[in-house]
């Protein structure tokens, strides 16, 4: 049935998300909303598409019935194919055993290493699902193929002084790891692992099936299988990366990915249309603005409606904001209504919550003594009663007793 | 499975509407900020769980060869049945390449296919319909009444009355008047939209193959109506046929309407139409938009009033823009001044131009134009 | 993302098909190959798409991998679709808890409640993945809205001296089961259960929740769920079908229902194409009869060669039997090659099995002792060697020492 | 991201290919029981790694539409780039519906198409070509080369001299001359299939569309062969090209032939075609096949030799069916005798029937004939 491939991709999709709190309650991480059109495992998908690998496999475990869903038969990203194409891959329960679920991401790939030869592919690409960026990673594998390496990681220079939150690699001249530093107190290099890996198979298939038979392993790509091949001698190369690219695993880093989506002719570049970004896009009339909205430096999106203020902030499809509320600095999922004379500010609405007439959730910085000040947050599906307040920093993932649903 | 057939047909280009069908049929014009005309008889089809649609087309229709594709986006693209585009080969060849005369002539140009449909009933609709269409309803009070052929009709006018056929009811409820192509001199106006049995189709086809006979409503509604029993259906949502320029910006105002609005798009009933991967609108820090339709991938960053923006669109700052409908990726640049102007795909406005139609004359700029 | 359907189906394919033996070593049993071009799970699932039901859950667990690529994304059924199509789903790995094969029937259903609730349907088929017949649901489904039954099932007229090999509806006047019987000793009634449910969703919802909450229960459809509906007073309609249909659980059966295929007239009826039975054909040639072949009552397929003598069998893709081989009343799977001289006969030939030149495989019943006949297997991949003998009844799963390969 | 961009002429209607073309393109004529022409070189663009086909029509191309529907079968029913079809509108307005000359104008036809093109090569191809071409190999040869044209050919002769361009090969191994239309006085023989920068092919059509030159062969190869380095591609493996009724029963077959097979059907490189589900073909009590290629689907209950047999196709018992091509669905009635016949798609031969050809001039029945 499968056409021999030079080059697949492994998309690891299982993540939790707990530090997304109330927002990954329902969703694993890859499948949170992102910049008011996208969900954040657009991103990766798209890069593949755009770099020509036709063959992913995504592998879920937490939640993975609405990431399914949504990536379906893969078709916004062309990636419906007869040889090829997207594979959700859940965790395998064998005959007579206990599935669990993977025990890393390193034992993610190894469970499902049957999938993979049946591509027999020459490399393998392995990428996160919590990333923001544009990549072609069809220049990172001609890196990886020139360099000879059994494994390429593509890093990012950061600011010496900020290294040390990172995992960083200290490389020889010619760009070749020779050590791998996990968030290092004195960083010797400001190269930082981007969790993306592109490995010659045959080295990857070695390096799993010893990593598996090894019981001290806590089976992870960064924490064991590239130590493991480090110390082996294995060759592995460098990727300097350099554009774009954010971690948005929390909710901080999530608001302001989605207020860098603002700035649209730098950061991720959402229009350059020669690398777009694919999602499955709703079926929904286009945004109406009405007669007396106010909007500036904001994203809408098609099924919203918008007759009150909105400023700095990124709206999902069918978002309502009645005449006279007000929205700023915040994010607003699919379905969010803010009614009339409501204020929202600084704050992250998931799905089809909403906020009742006249209440006020989260707040500005400067109102607001620095220790107290946090993103607000919305779960999915909450209701905040008309003029109800719900304080900066909070998170809400049930509606409240006196909840207006 | 679903028993009803559907046929679009897609083939006129209605000369009244100028620049918009000079490329492309009047099915095929773009219209609501993000859809083809087609795609609301379309939807109102695959709503009502039709699952084989055969398309008529005449010239022209690369535009909609690109739009529908494989009819994945409406899930038509199927091994057996789904979408199916027909062009007039068996007929250019007889008739030397001339435009079909109405729709029984474009019928008998695709006869093997109405010959191999297999549901028992078929729904005819016509591409330049406005309309969310309850088809379900319409097909069961079709079989409800036992008529030979159900007509789609509304009370109030829509259409211009030139290219229009309008009824009158009987005391029994069936259609008891026909009267097309003059003045409009019966209370209701047809849609255009018919339903009947396969079998009634096919004699009908042959009958007026032969008698070079042409139109549905003049040579099978009018001359048959003795001998068929015509049932009309009353649609009470809204309606809008797009046979000119000046309908054209009309009917597309009126989605202005909140009333409009909702009869045109509910969720359970949506109008799908070709995805295009676009990002949500952006407005940048001096934007003024002020009650407007916008589809996503935009980026305004001038003033807006009164306007339809299609997708990607680009307002530059210090441009204003009122009573306009600016379609697929257009670009005006800053500090130009437009007023009740229709520009077509790719037409770009450079810096301080001035252009201003009337809304009942609406300028239209011709695709790709620079101006 | 999805859309209210009114009736989905559930395919149960977890399937081991253990009589099967070496045939279901690496392939669940609906993955089978059979009747020259299909595989078993082909019938349920054409039945599904000429009948107007386009989501279909297939529940898979044992070797699935297989399955699901030959399902891929649905294409060939014409279940690619947006809204609905064929969906694979493999026993789910929950949070924390480790995930373990599907105790039964009902519990496949029970754990795959999620999916089914996405479609909203009003009723669900629940079909087997190991019967080889044509059905139009949409009758049966007609036939279950007419009754107003809490569930019906599917039941064929069997001769009665044969009713105690299955399980047996016991019917009032208006064919409301009333009885159930597994393997009755003294029927009641020739009605036999054909394994094909449809139920109304929100009963069938309420059982399952009940029958996982009862420790006693085997979960299973047909020993626990159906019981306990009938005792609590539900309606039970028993639909009665009429035609060819046949259970492929043994060797004997796969054999025998193999060999109805060359009825072409009569039977399930292959060639009649109003109700075409679709599978994932391979890209190959046509096939190619030599000048010196001589074929009588056989199914021959693509991608096959035939120099020799075939009798009363069934060749599937990319067969190749040499001249002088001879071949009578066998099943010849994907790739088996027999080669010159040698004799297959009254055996299954797994895919990409080899007979070597002059060996002799299987016997004439009537050349062999009734207690010692039967028909031989040779499993995937076995090769016999040239001037081999393997007596009737024999299983081979592996190639032997002394063989080819 | 293979940087190829495949483009395809199926808009021959060769005339010497009698009835095969009355409803067809030569490139959807079928071919060696279940394939149609333009597979072998459709799967050789694919199973190269192409991406993005644009495939140039005429007319009578409904059943090539059918055929390659969305490009599914071949794996290229894509959002961005896939299969294109790609009729003749804007050319038809400005020379009011005449055939295209030659490839040069069918390529100023498309000229949009081709601006879009985002791969920087191109490679033409033919739809009359039946080769299992290994178009991976010729693309690195180009580049390679460094040749501003690679054209594929083949040294012993396959075409009929009046269709067929011909080259010599000069001492630096490149052609040094280019015959066409003529007699056959050069040793090699193009197969039309050509590959060219994308900025070249753009200034080429630029160049013959305002200089009213048509033929790729005449007017590029030959008259600009000063200006232009072309490479030549020597295929080893089997070609045909299909321009007469005659060749194609002759070269049909050829498919007996073990060494052709192996040339055209690999299993690295299968030549891909529109899926049906048929089942298995049948072979009856009765049925004597003997040398015989044939597809699935089949029910065959007589007596059948030296013959290609599509799907669908019915013979019953006490046929004799010898040196012949049944197209699909083709029946033929019990006692019926034919030696040398070519039937197309759904021809029935009733009861009895006799029918005789000569190798060198088959019988062609012409589709849906009842004889």
């Amino acid at each position: 049935m499968h056409m021999k491939k030079e080059c697949i991709a492994m998309l690891l999709a299982g993540g939790q998300g707990s530090r997304l709190c109330a927002l990954t309650s329902k969703v694993a991480k890859p499948a949170v909303p992102f910049g008011g059109k996208y969900r954040i495992i657009d991103f990766p998908l798209s890069n593949c598409v755009n770099s020509g690998i036709d063959t992913v496999g995504v592998l879920t475990q937490y939640q993975p019935l609405e990431l399914s869903s949504y990536i379906g038969i893969g078709q916004p990203w062309d990636l419906d194919r007869t040889l090829g194409g997207v594979h959700i891959l859940p965790p395998y329960v064998r005959e007579g055993s206990k599935g669990t679920w993977y025990k890393g991401t390193a034992n993610a790939i190894y469970q499902n290493m049957g999938f993979i030869a049946q591509f027999d592919p020459d490399y393998v690409l392995v990428l996160s699902g919590d990333h923001i960026y544009k990549m072609d990673y069809s220049v990172l594998l001609a890196h990886h193929k020139r360099s000879k390496a059994a494994c390429t990681i593509s890093v990012l220079e950061v600011p010496m002084e900020e290294a040390s939150r990172f995992g960083i690699m200290n490389v020889d001249k010619e760009d070749f790891i020779y050590e791998f530093e996990e968030k290092p107190k004195k960083p010797k290099s400001n190269l930082a692992s981007m969790g993306i890996y592109c490995f010659t198979w045959k080295k990857l298939r070695q390096y799993l099936i010893a990593d598996e038979a090894n019981p001290a392993s806590s089976n992870d790509f960064g924490g064991d299988v590239i130590p493991a091949m480090l110390s082996a001698g294995e060759k592995i190369s460098a990727y300097r990366f350099s554009g774009y690219w954010k971690d948005v695993g929390t909710i901080v880093s999530l608001w302001d990915a989605n207020m860098d989506m603002l700035s649209v002719r730098s950061g991720v570049r959402l229009y350059d249309d020669t690398w777009p970004v694919y999602c499955r896009t709703p079926t929904m009339p286009p945004q109406l603005i009405g007669s007396g909205a106010v909007i500036s430096h904001s994203l809408v999106t098609c099924g919203s409606e918008v007759y009150g203020k909105v400023e700095n902030s990124v709206l999902f499809h069918s978002v309502r904001v009645e005449p006279g509320a007000e929205i700023r600095y915040s994010i607003l999922m699919p379905g969010a209504v803010v009614e009339s004379g409501a204020v929202v500010e600084y704050a992250i609405l998931a799905e089809n919550t909403k906020v009742g007439t006249g209440a006020h959730v989260g707040a500005s910085p400067d109102q607001t003594p620095a220790e107290d000040w946090g993103v607000t947050v919305l779960g999915s599906g909450v209701a905040v009663p008309g003029g109800g307040t719900v304080p900066p920093k909070a998170m809400l993932e049930q509606t409240e007793k006196e909840g207006i649903r | 499975m679903n028993n009803l057939h559907g046929i679009l047909f897609a083939y006129h280009c209605n000369p009244r509407l100028r620049e918009l069908t000079e490329h492309r049929t009047t099915s095929s014009i773009p219209f609501g900020g993000r859809y083809r005309i087609i795609d609301f008889m379309l939807s109102s089809y695959v709503n009502a769980g039709i699952t084989d649609v055969g398309v008529i087309l005449h010239e022209s229709y690369q535009s909609l060869l690109d739009h529908l594709g494989s009819g994945k986006n409406w899930d038509l693209s199927r091994i057996r049945g789904g979408l199916k585009i027909l062009p007039p080969f068996a007929y250019a060849k007889k008739r030397d390449g001339g435009k079909f005369r109405g729709e029984m002539e474009a019928l008998a140009g695709v006869y093997t296919y109405l010959q191999q449909i297999h549901q028992d009933y078929v729904i005819l609709g016509t591409g330049d319909l406005v309309a969310n269409l309850p088809v379900g309803d319409i097909f069961k009070a079709h079989l409800d009444s036992g008529a030979d052929i159900t007509a789609v009709c509304v009370r109030p006018p829509v259409g211009e009355p030139e290219y229009t056929t309008y009824f009158s009811i009987g005391p029994n409820g069936l259609v008891s008047d026909v009267s097309c192509g003059g003045g409009n001199s019966l209370p209701y106006e047809s849609l255009d939209v018919y339903i009947l049995s396969k079998s009634l189709l096919l004699s009908l086809t042959d009958y007026c193959a032969s008698h070079n006979l042409y139109g549905f409503s003049k040579d099978v509604l009018q001359n048959m109506g003795g001998t068929l029993s015509i049932s009309p259906y009353i649609f009470q949502g809204y309606a809008a046929r797009i046979q000119s320029s000046a309908a054209y910006y009309a009917k597309s105002m009126e989605l202005f309407s909140p009333k409009v609005r909702s009869s045109l798009f509910h969720a359970d009933h949506p109008i799908r139409t070709k995805v295009r991967s676009d990002p949500s609108t952006y407005y940048g820090p001096e934007a003024k938009p002020r009650n407007c339709l916008a589809a996503d991938g935009c980026i305004i960053e001038g003033e807006v009033e009164n306007s339809i923006l299609f997708r990607g669109v680009r307002i530059e700052k210090d441009v204003r823009v009122k009573n306009c409908i600016l379609l697929q990726d257009t670009v005006i640049r800053s500090g130009a001044i437009l007023n009740c102007v229709i520009a077509d795909k790719d037409v770009v406005i450079n810096q301080g131009r001035m252009l201003m139609g009337h809304d009942s004359y609406p300028l239209v700029l011709a695709k790709d134009s620079v101006i």
